[in-house]
């Protein structure tokens, strides 16, 4: 009972929370504005792990600078993604009508690239570095000082993000883009901007996440889908589309996590997971945090 | 004995009550026609007796059996068949696998391939698409994809078939082939119809029996003549 | 008919292309030797530590003239290798290809336990020998003896033991034991936890996870809570490294700590730094032992090809059973039944020590645990080939 | 006619490849009417209604399932039989109200559901104390090969029969609109329940036949999320209009896969990636229309 009012506890489920709110959100931009299955969401995680990675090691660069540089990567391979391979299928029709299906394949064959060419570039062999690993307590709650910053910085982007999306113009044609697509082009929304920016925020932001993830996993090629999954978990539960909701789900997610194996057992963590995102899809597909949208 | 019998009906959807307390009755080979300002409920009503939503009190009646609650395709396989106001074709399918579709499902129960192939032409010569049979039923115009719903729902057998503002977005020579189809129908098929139009020239020229709603309430009801010369009804319209 | 024909053109050109690949074997070409190796998926981030050893192996046989034969002559050697990406399946495949299509001369061992128990069968009938090394589990012991030998002496019945023996020898009253769900480890604790009743060792924790657990603090505040000796967590790699840091976050001020699989990885010890420093963990090679001076010789030579250390375990069983399968060639030739023969009855010296089968197992290494000493990776147990003494960790 | 001609003398060919006296061939077949049955039973249901199931494996891994616990104690035709059964039984048994979910949410939630039944294998066989089952007697790669051959067969005459049927007709009106469908007397609800079951009980036998051959179980193989990726990749590289669709597409990448994986082992993923890409963009009838464009037919 006392682990469970702990603020330790507390703290690890808002860490794992907030990063899983920053994977999901990106994704969640992805599919609102595309609709757009991107399975290889996970892997521009690994990018971001990588790209800290390198610029830690070659050129000293600590992760609070090289984060930049992992979201710029991120949205570049977000650019070259758009322009090559989606306006061309969002444009013809044929395929256009089941994006679902072609999105599907056409980012698995992504993902498998992008695997692979980080394997071939620095081999398979897991990757790691030291960095602001050193341990802080405060008011009786243990952090490591790379936790700690994770927390921070998901936590500042996402609701930067939430804000940005709820106080600007751009926020707002995109909300309408996400809504009412024809509608909202009919408006004036220029609809093909905002699927270009949509898709390189929301990689940057799996970046951004790749390169917290970096200060404390293990940093391989074949990283990235467990990042989807969860990603894909959080959005479901959220419901798909719905930003706002998608951060509060994040969360949620870290806190049933953390809180959930505390009352059972550690052994229950993937079932617990996997049931709750299961449950949800069958109870409420729209999403739990969603109101009802019935016609 | 008539032929739909609907008891009593309400329909609530949250606070908003969509019909209320409706009745009526359908006779075998007669057109009934539905009339009412946008959201009086006529959709909401075919969509409760053909068994998309169920009513929240009331019961309907078809054939002298309850059908309330049953799914759309018993209700359909019974010998009710309703089309939508927004056509819903098999748009990557042909226009004979369409109505094929209908003709293997729908009341008859045929089994043979002959039966089924007679009814895909019988329903496609009905409404004048026997040319267009072998065309992907999203390449048709909007007047070919609203023939098509009513060829789909005469191929499933019904003897009851309700239309949905099958007119709406027509251009009167396409209005006058189409009440010329339905007229022939009836009279050579001794079909049922209950139809809701918005072109009310169209609805009062066809119908036998008229029935008003407004707000989801009956307020009026017979002949055309009856309903052209009523008071609530004109107010309704004509405010 | 048209589409017949492509079809059966199509079936030609690839049966051409199959055929094309496989250069034909003349007097003093290159030996070629098989073998296939998870570079994707799952397993991927586990194999670089193997393949680099075979290629060092390769390279210093070439530097020497070749693989020496019994009459004295040299050849060189080629690998021919396929990536099974992660799947058994895939792996009987690649070995039925490299006997019957490659036409290989030898095998070497892929990653994995779960592909050296599916091979076994393949290599009983073809009749070919293969010397494996990542491979540890109990049901080894259940595979007929024939074709296959498992250099390793990491197998859960005997590592519990001994490790059980260990933290006796170490003072160690209390344990607390953390699970990954896959089967390495949950075989290690089926038989670590009774070694450690009859050692008199009290387990005040017993917990599995799954092997995508993300956050350990629950589990860690409850093992903080209940302060034992020892804390053995049977770690995977992913979860080695989330372990490592979240008891450094916690605290966590056992004196002993093992962390099963993980540490003996370099980016394990580049990621943490001296806080892992005295973890113990399991492998039964060290380049710091005097008994084996090429064990020194290897881990130089790993170092200066690849920029970073090998793994205490991978690396060196992989490099020891290329040892063994050359020594056997040198002895009995390139002809399977003369080198199964050969490695059943032989006696063979590689960086580990002195290696001899019986049935499919190694019976001469001892079964032994490291620690990680000032970065370094040092045997602590058991005794007769410690290269340091087990220390107490201090804090994180 | 003609197709079904065809079809009938590669089975043959196929199965008199072991004369040839390579085993490797014999391999590649086994996993060729592999992909081939599995491809072929996802379309039965996935092609047909457009409820696209990335969750194939968990049939799969439930024949292996089945197969491995039975194995030693029955005959083996029968480990496949109960494979195949308990594969039909879960899908009956969770196919109502997984049905009910459509488009993205449909695709998601069979993965999810793969996934989740995978944990709970694991949990399962962790708390039974069994660490990966290894099978030690297994009947010769050529039996295993003609059942697998057997299997494939089984799924496109399956396959064949359905598209052809009046089932297979009021499923492309469920896939069209479920709507209008259910409104001309569909019984939708139980059609898509039939699909659905009729297209996970090949894959539970399939599962049994491949955990034979490697001759070892462990949940995370068997329930390998990467075998409901291929499924779907060869399904629609192949193309989903029509029963060759899927069987050229499992076809097309299992060969185009060992070619490059035997001769570019360095970049064949790479390749393999690029090729799926391609293929979406370039040849959005897939194999199949391919075939059709090439020999000039529509």
């Amino acid at each position: 009972m006392d682990t469970l009012l702990s603020g330790q506890l507390l703290f690890a489920a808002l860490v794992s929370g907030s990063l899983y709110a920053l994977v999901a959100l990106g994704l969640n931009l992805v599919y609102g504005t595309l609709r757009l299955l991107n399975i290889a969401h996970g892997d521009l995680v690994m990018i971001g792990a990588y790209t800290a990675f390198g610029a830690f090691s070659l050129f000293h660069l600590p992760p609070v600078i090289s984060v930049f540089l992992a979201a710029a990567v991120c949205a570049g391979l977000g650019w070259a993604v758009y322009e090559g391979l989606f306006r061309r299928l969002l444009a013809n029709p044929t395929l256009a009508k089941r994006v679902e299906a072609n999105s599907l394949i056409l980012f698995y064959g992504i993902s498998v690239i992008l695997q692979n060419v980080v394997a071939m570039t620095f081999t398979a062999s897991s990757r790691g570095y030291q960095y602001l690993d050193t341990v802080i307590t405060w008011g009786g709650v243990s952090m490591t000082g790379n936790r700690l910053l994770t927390l921070i910085v998901a936590s500042a982007v996402c609701f930067g993000t939430l804000l940005f999306l709820r106080h600007t113009l751009f926020g707002w044609s995109l909300r309408a883009v996400i809504e009412r697509r024809e509608a909202a082009q009919v408006v004036g929304v220029n609809l093909n901007r905002v699927q270009l920016i949509t898709i390189c925020a929301g990689f940057a932001a799996a970046g951004v996440a790749g390169t917290l993830v970096s200060m404390t996993e293990q940093i391989t090629p074949f990283m990235g889908f467990p990042f989807t999954i969860v990603a894909f978990v959080v959005i479901i539960v959220g419901g798909l589309g719905n930003i706002g909701a998608g951060v509060l789900a994040g969360f949620c997610l870290g806190l049933v996590e953390t809180y959930g194996i505390a009352l059972t057992s550690p052994g229950y963590r993937s079932i617990l997971i996997y049931g709750l995102f299961v449950a949800v899809l069958l109870i409420r597909p729209e999403g739990v945090f969603s109101k009802a949208v019935r016609s | 004995m008539a032929l739909l019998d609907v008891k009593n009906v309400t329909k609530q959807f949250g606070g908003l009550k969509a019909l209320s307390d409706v009745s009526m009755t359908v006779e075998a080979g007669e057109i009934f026609g539905l009339m009412g300002a946008n959201g009086a409920g006529k959709t909401t009503l075919f969509s409760v007796i053909a068994g998309h939503v169920p009513p929240t009190a009331g019961e309907v009646h078809f054939d002298g059996r309850r059908i309330t609650g049953a799914s759309p395709s018993r209700i359909c396989r019974a010998g009710l068949c309703r089309t939508f106001q927004i056509v819903r074709p098999f748009g990557g399918l042909t226009v004979a696998e369409n109505v094929r579709v209908a003709a293997l499902y729908g009341a008859g129960g045929r089994q043979d391939r002959a039966a089924v192939a007679r009814a895909v032409d019988d329903a496609l010569e009905a409404v004048g698409l026997a040319d267009r049979r072998e065309i992907l039923a999203s390449g048709l115009t909007l007047s070919g994809q609203k023939r098509l719903e009513i060829a789909r729902a005469l191929a499933t057998g019904a003897r009851l078939v309700m239309l949905d503002e099958v007119m709406a977005g027509l251009n009167p020579t396409e209005i006058a082939a189409m009440l010329e189809t339905l007229a022939d129908l009836r009279n050579r098929r001794g079909l049922t119809f209950v139809i809701v139009e918005h072109v009310i020239g169209a609805l009062m020229t066809l119908s036998d029996r008229i029935l008003v709603l407004d707000h989801g309430e009956r307020i009026a009801f017979g002949t055309p003549d009856e309903i052209g010369r009523d008071a609530k009804v004109a107010e309704v319209y004509f405010g | 008919m048209n589409v017949t024909r492509r079809w059966a053109t199509t079936l030609l050109g690839a049966s051409l292309t199959m055929a094309a690949a496989m250069p034909a074997l003349a007097e003093g070409d290159p030996i070629r030797i098989g073998y296939s190796m998870a570079r994707t998926g799952i397993f991927a981030a586990a194999a670089p530590s193997q393949e680099n050893a075979y290629n060092l192996w390769r390279d210093q046989v070439n530097a020497d003239g070749g693989l020496a034969l019994p009459d004295g002559t040299r050849r060189p050697v080629e690998f021919v290798s396929y990536d099974d990406q992660s799947n058994p399946a895939n792996t009987v495949r690649i070995y039925e290809r490299l006997i019957t299509q490659d036409d290989v001369d030898l095998l070497a061992a892929p990653w994995g336990t779960p592909m050296h128990l599916a091979l076994a069968p393949v290599l009983q009938r073809y009749k070919m020998p293969m010397v494996g090394n990542t491979a540890a589990s109990v049901q080894l012991r259940k595979v007929a003896p024939g074709y296959i030998w498992f250099p390793t002496s990491a197998i859960p019945d005997q590592m519990g033991a001994e490790l059980a023996k260990m933290m006796k020898a170490e003072g160690v009253t209390s344990a607390a034991l953390l699970a990954n769900e896959l089967p390495y480890a949950q075989e290690f604790r089926s038989f670590l936890i009774p070694a450690l009743k009859e050692a008199g060792i009290e387990v005040v924790v017993d917990e599995s996870y799954p092997p995508d657990i993300k956050d350990m603090t629950s589990m860690l505040v409850d093992v903080k809570a209940k302060a034992p000796d020892a804390v053995i967590a049977m770690t995977y790699p992913s979860d080695a490294f989330l372990f490592a840091g979240q008891a450094k976050e916690l605290g966590i001020e056992a004196p002993f700590v093992l962390s099963l699989v993980g540490p003996t990885i370099d980016a394990y010890r580049k990621a943490n730094g001296a806080s892992v420093d005295g973890i113990v963990s399991s492998a039964h090679w060290s380049p710091e032992s005097d008994a084996w001076p090429r064990g020194k010789a290897f881990f130089d030579a790993y170092v200066e090809k690849y920029g970073e250390e090998p793994d205490a375990l991978d690396s060196a069983l992989s490099f020891m059973s290329l040892e063994i399968l050359q020594q056997a060639v040198e002895q009995a030739g390139l002809e399977p039944e003369a080198i199964r023969k050969a490695i059943f009855e032989g006696s063979f010296d590689t960086i580990n020590g002195k290696v001899e089968f019986e049935g499919v197992q190694n019976t001469v290494t001892p079964t032994g645990f490291v620690q990680i000493q000032d970065g370094k990776i040092e045997l602590v147990w058991p005794a007769e080939i410690a290269t340091s003494d087990f220390q107490p960790k201090q804090g994180w | 006619m003609k197709g079904l001609i065809l079809g009938l003398v590669c089975v043959a060919g196929a199965a008199a490849v072991p004369m040839l006296g390579n085993p490797y061939y014999t391999g590649v077949i086994f996993q060729l009417a592999m992909w081939i049955a599995l491809a072929q039973s996802w379309s039965m249901l996935s092609a047909t209604t457009g409820y696209l199931s990335l969750g194939h494996a968990v049939f799969y891994g439930i024949g292996a399932y089945v197969c491995v616990l039975l194995t030693g104690s029955v005959p083996f035709a029968v480990t496949l039989i109960a494979g195949a059964l308990a594969a039909g039984i879960f899908a009956a048994a969770i196919g109502l109200p997984v049905l009910r979910v459509r488009g993205p949410y449909f695709v998601i939630l069979t993965y999810g559901l793969s996934e989740l039944v995978r944990h709970v294998v694991m949990r399962i066989e962790s708390a039974l104390g069994s660490f990966g089952r290894m099978i030690f007697i297994v009947p010769p790669i050529e039996v295993l090969m003609w059942c697998m051959l057997g299997l494939a067969t089984l799924a496109c005459l399956g396959a064949w029969a359905i598209r052809h049927s009046t089932f297979g007709a009021g499923l492309s009106a469920i896939r069209e609109d479920e709507v209008a469908a259910e409104t001309v007397g569909v019984p939708v609800t139980r059609l898509k329940l039939l699909a659905f079951v009729a297209s996970a009980i090949i894959p539970g036998a399939v599962g049994g036949l491949a955990l034979l051959r490697t001759s070892y179980f462990e949940p995370g193989q068997a329930f390998d999320p990467v075998i409901s990726f291929t499924i779907v990749t060869m399904a629609l590289v192949g193309g989903t209009e029509t029963v060759r669709g899927p069987i050229l597409g499992a076809v097309a990448l299992t060969l185009l896969s060992e070619l490059l994986w035997s001769n570019l082992p360095q970049l064949y993923m790479v390749v393999l990636g690029s090729t799926l890409i391609g293929f979406i963009l370039f040849v959005p009838r897939g194999v199949s229309g391919l075939v059709d464009q090439i020999a000039g037919r529509r």
